[in-house]
């Protein structure tokens, strides 16, 4: 179902984010250990199937809402790893001036609408987003991405609410990791499958393994596909993990074997083998993707270091449009 | 000239602007078939189609959340608040949201969206339909603040409020919706940041707005002090210049709102003034707000937490003795 | 299953609730007419079923947290008419002394815990007060009242969630009447039964028709118990109906026939009606009740009227604990 | 005497109050067994068990509600929001529930609420984890507003708060949780309203709350004009009395803080002084507040969007000079 050229740019893009997170991670601590603080970093190695799947199906001009944890779709959306590495140390040349850092990079040139530090945030911003795509009878889409966590915020609540009473192109992706901060998922939470609320709202929903390339993207593909023939709404979920704490600064709390038994789901080695087995993939042609991509991000590191800091006299700019 | 209410005025704006921007659409509680809890938005459904008057459930994070979303991707929303305290369950989208998309995205993001609430007191409703917030508004970095006391001013600064590619926070005082004016007969817009001299003077500068406007003007027609009325109009950007100006004329400075006067506009505004021309001070600035309490039910009660022309006068005749 | 006597109170609350509203009606008018605004008055004339069923189960000590349309679950719930009567007039001898009016009347000391001007204000103190309940080894409930509207409000999913997960002893009771002020159901809620939601939380959930004394007593009765003894909440829904406009300064728009319809199930006559048929109830002894209540409603007018305003050297009393 | 931390202080508060008064219990995200994501909250719940240290899903309003309907039914909960942010999810909770619910009863119910919020910058988090909230407080009657700048205060003012009938917004700066002091080896309690001259002098009148308490006090320390320090601790209630004799004493007025200057704390306790002691000054006051600016993430646009020492310096040089 999926063209070939199309399976390959989803494992290099999952390669990509590894490989950003990867990159970000040192050089946050590398920073660090000069006693500067570069924010928050929330990674998203191990939950790279998801954005990966979906950034191969959404167009340039659909949108995307992201979070806290958005390096990922960022990259999935088509994002240039240099500026997002230069915001990350909050250069001028970053994609939000160094204004925003981690949390907060936009490009509504590619649809990238932005991360969002409230958990939450982004929900009922998207189905915004999705009535002006129904306005304009564009046939955009509106993908807003959240956690298991955000799932207990009453914005969820209003945002799939108005969704579905006005059939809105919107695609609610809730990556469900397990984990709220360091809160278990069942505190949260009392049902099995969060897309069972679906049904309270006359909306589509669907549970899944979002460690599997193919099932997320035959899932999100059909979700599309609803939501740009005015059928509305429809609430995913894609079971997932992430392999790293919370953020940089909490310790590792989750449990070893929980961690160890989701490691081995890794969705790369998982979508590698996939692609072998297909014949897609040669171990030549995985290690020169590779090494393209290791490029790319040192290429990027390079770019965010030499670019100059904001200065101090534009503290008051882009206040006001 | 012709003779328009408030609320006519209001509902001019959206039709005039509607009319001439297919990217202006409204979105709100009970807007569409009843034309809005205030009437404002009436006749607007028959005109324009559901698909630009969008009445929603009562949700005020996803009508503020959608309107954002809608403003970052390219239309001109106007939501309606039913009362400005309903916006406390917006507020993250409010604030953590429009105020800050801007910023945040290093000037990528563009939020024009107008919020209209309907605040005020008057009607006896108690605590949770009472407060006026733009205190709250005017602490915010990335909010634009609007507060009209005339059908003159509703109209020009609401259509103003639609063209800009800023959050706008628009507030209308609920017993002004009736008040007339003798307005142009074309129309016309209002430039933000000019405030107003509603009634020039020599003796003192008051700085009122919203209702407490129209308090002070009747304080100052039979006073025997010669009295300056000003009106900010928009609170963000405000226009300090005009009151400077004016209590370099007068030496005194009295401001007077309905809202509370802990941490208020009034406040701020003698913050501004002290701060830069503390010495054309003849006397003591002094603020008339809302009592430190929150809106009491009894008519009587309700009276007296907010500025009355007794408290004007007596406010000013004290002024004028130091 | 319910006492005679029960029945009959049942009755008697009903007649209250009714007479009470009409009477408020009339004062507002009378106060109109000499320009005198008391504020929003939102009267629940038609659904004097579900607040009475209630209220002939709740202890003393159950909570009851109600809306800005309240007067009946106050009654219900024990509230003195004259100390209503007397705060609808902003009497310092009413429910709040004068400081709350139609929609805030108080009185802890029969679990009445305030009525709220914030559609959906009271769902998360609710909750609270079933937590307190449950943190107190008490057996008591906490009942929430809200509309078919608020059932779109975030409070409602971050309440019900909260409730469900830590198993609260929280009835959660919405009065679906088809309308909020002046928004039918369909533009508010895309499913035909809210308490289908209930499942989305694990919790369970009920639809009834709220014009049937019988019905309501029995769901609540069972959701009671379910709370008490520590099963968690419930979401009942009561379809039903309001004979009234939204509120005093809003005029009719509802469909003339639906309101027709909902009319003929009234649920006074049609509660009469079976305990006529039961051989419960005597005309004279409908019309020694009815006279009674006629009586209460005189006394709280005169009570009312006869009190004096609070001063205003009190203006600041009461902000403080 | 022994030396703890802001944090340990906090610890310390709840675990005394907890002992004594089964009451007492705590809510919030991630508090239980991770301790809270600033560590306040860690080994409660060993120590009280999952009763009284309530860890909730990511519901603000919930959380905040569920504390307030706690607390109206014979609890006193102690709310922790992990940022003060994401009250804004909470704002119905808060300032449409819990600081009006006494008053629209007419004293019939009691709220006796602590919400306890981390807020402050520093650590480049950007524009939704660094705003510092206390003024919109302060403009809401009925709320308590208790700002604590080191760990003697914030032990003592947080046991007062928990024993406090009232809501009390409780405002914690995440760059002191690691500050250190000197204290007292038995217990203590801070009564709300009074103010502490952190440092005594007769040239000017600094008043500075939370982290910038300590930047005044380093300029103070070595600088050759002989500066008062005084830090509110409380803003609700605040202790201008305190405030006004040192003003009295010294003729000059400078208030300093992070949070937004417009319709701020200094703004109000300028609107306070001036119209009471307006003589007292020999120079116009001022504040140095937060800039008019959403929180920028890049370290050098965060520095300069709050006052730093520099900042004090030059401003109390200016004013000494006129
Ligand atoms: C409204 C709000 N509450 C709390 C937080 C603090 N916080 C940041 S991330 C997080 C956990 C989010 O969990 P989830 O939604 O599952 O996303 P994940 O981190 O697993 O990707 C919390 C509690 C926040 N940013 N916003
Ligand atoms: C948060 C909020 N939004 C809007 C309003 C204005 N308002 C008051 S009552 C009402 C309709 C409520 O409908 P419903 O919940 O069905 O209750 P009903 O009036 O039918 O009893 C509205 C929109 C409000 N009070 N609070
Ligand atoms: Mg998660
Ligand atoms: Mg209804």
């Amino acid at each position: 179902m999926i063209p070939i050229e199309k399976k390959i740019d989803i494992l290099r893009i999952m390669y990509l984010i590894r490989e950003f997170e990867i990159a970000s991670r040192n050089i946050f601590k590398a920073h660090l250990a000069k006693g500067e603080f570069l924010g928050a970093l929330h990674n998203c190695d191990g939950q790279e199937a998801v954005a990966a799947s979906i950034g191969a199906i959404l167009r340039k001009d659909d949108y995307v809402f992201t979070t806290f944890r958005g390096h990922g779709h960022s990259i999935a959306k088509g994002a240039e790893p240099k500026k997002m590495m230069a915001e990350l140390l909050g250069k001028k040349t970053g994609y939000s001036k160094g204004r925003g850092g981690s949390m907060h990079m936009f490009d509504p040139s590619i649809g990238l609408m932005g991360g969002n530090g409230v958990v939450g945030g982004g929900l009922t911003l998207a189905v915004g987003a999705a009535l002006s795509a129904q306005y304009r009878c564009s046939d955009q889409v509106s993908v807003c991405f959240f956690g298991d966590g955000a799932a207990a915020i009453g914005a969820f609540h209003e945002a799939i609410n108005l969704a579905s009473l006005w059939k809105l192109p919107v695609i609610f992706l809730c990556e469900n990791n397990l984990w709220a901060a360091t809160t278990p998922i069942k505190f949260g939470c009392p049902i099995e499958n969060i897309s069972e609320r679906a049904k309270g709202y006359n909306c589509v929903g669907k549970s899944i393994d979002g460690n599997d390339v193919y099932t997320v993207y035959e899932t999100f593909l059909s979700a599309v596909d609803r939501g740009r023939n005015g059928n509305g709404p429809s609430l995913i979920e894609c079971k997932t993990y992430r392999h790293h704490p919370h953020c940089m600064v909490i310790p590792e709390h989750r449990p070893k074997d929980e961690k160890q038994m989701w490691l081995q789901r890794d969705p790369i080695p998982k979508f590698e083998k996939v692609l072998q087995n297909e014949n897609i993939l040669s171990n030549h042609q995985q290690e020169k993707i590779r090494n393209e991509i290791k490029k790319i991000i040192a290429e990027a590191i390079k770019f965010a270091e030499d670019s100059p800091l904001p200065t101090v006299d534009t503290l008051y700019d882009y206040i006001w449009a | 000239m012709r003779d328009i209410t408030y609320t006519a005025a209001l509902r001019e704006a959206l039709f005039e602007e509607m009319e001439i921007d297919e990217s202006v659409f409204l979105i709100g509680e009970d807007i569409a078939d009843f034309g809005g809890v205030f009437g404002v938005t009436k006749n607007l459904l028959q005109k324009f189609g559901r698909k630009r008057v969008c009445q929603t459930p009562i949700s005020e994070g996803a009508i503020i959340g959608a309107a954002v979303g809608a403003a970052m991707t390219g239309l001109r929303p106007v939501a309606e608040l039913m009362y400005v305290d309903f916006i406390l369950f917006a507020m993250d989208q409010t604030v953590n949201q429009a105020a800050k998309l801007r910023y945040m995205s290093g000037g990528t993001v563009k939020v024009p969206v107008v919020i209209r609430a309907q605040q005020g007191c008057g009607t006896c409703e108690a605590a949770q339909h009472s407060q006026q917030l733009e205190a709250w508004f005017m602490h915010t970095p990335g909010l634009k603040v609007v507060i009209p006391s005339n059908p003159y001013d509703a109209k020009g600064l609401l259509k103003t409020a639609i063209r800009d590619d800023n959050p706008v926070i628009f507030l209308e005082h609920r017993m002004l919706y009736s008040a007339r004016q003798q307005v142009p007969d074309d129309t016309w817009t209002i430039p933000f940041g000019r405030a107003e001299i509603k009634k020039s003077g020599k003796d003192i500068t008051v700085v009122a707005t919203s209702l407490c406007v129209h308090k002070a003007l009747e304080v100052a027609k039979d006073n025997h002090f010669d009295i300056e009325v000003i009106d900010p109009r928009t609170l963000v950007p405000l226009d300090i210049d005009t009151i400077a100006e004016s209590v370099v004329k007068t030496g005194r400075l009295l401001v007077v709102h309905e809202s509370i006067a802990q941490c208020g506009v009034g406040a701020e505004i003698i913050r501004l003034i002290t701060e830069q021309y503390f010495k054309a001070f003849k006397t003591a600035p002094k603020v008339l707000g809302g009592a430190y309490v929150p809106m009491p039910f009894a008519k009587v009660l309700e009276e007296n937490a907010v500025p009355q022309k007794r408290d004007i006068i007596e406010t000013i005749n004290n002024m004028m003795k130091e």
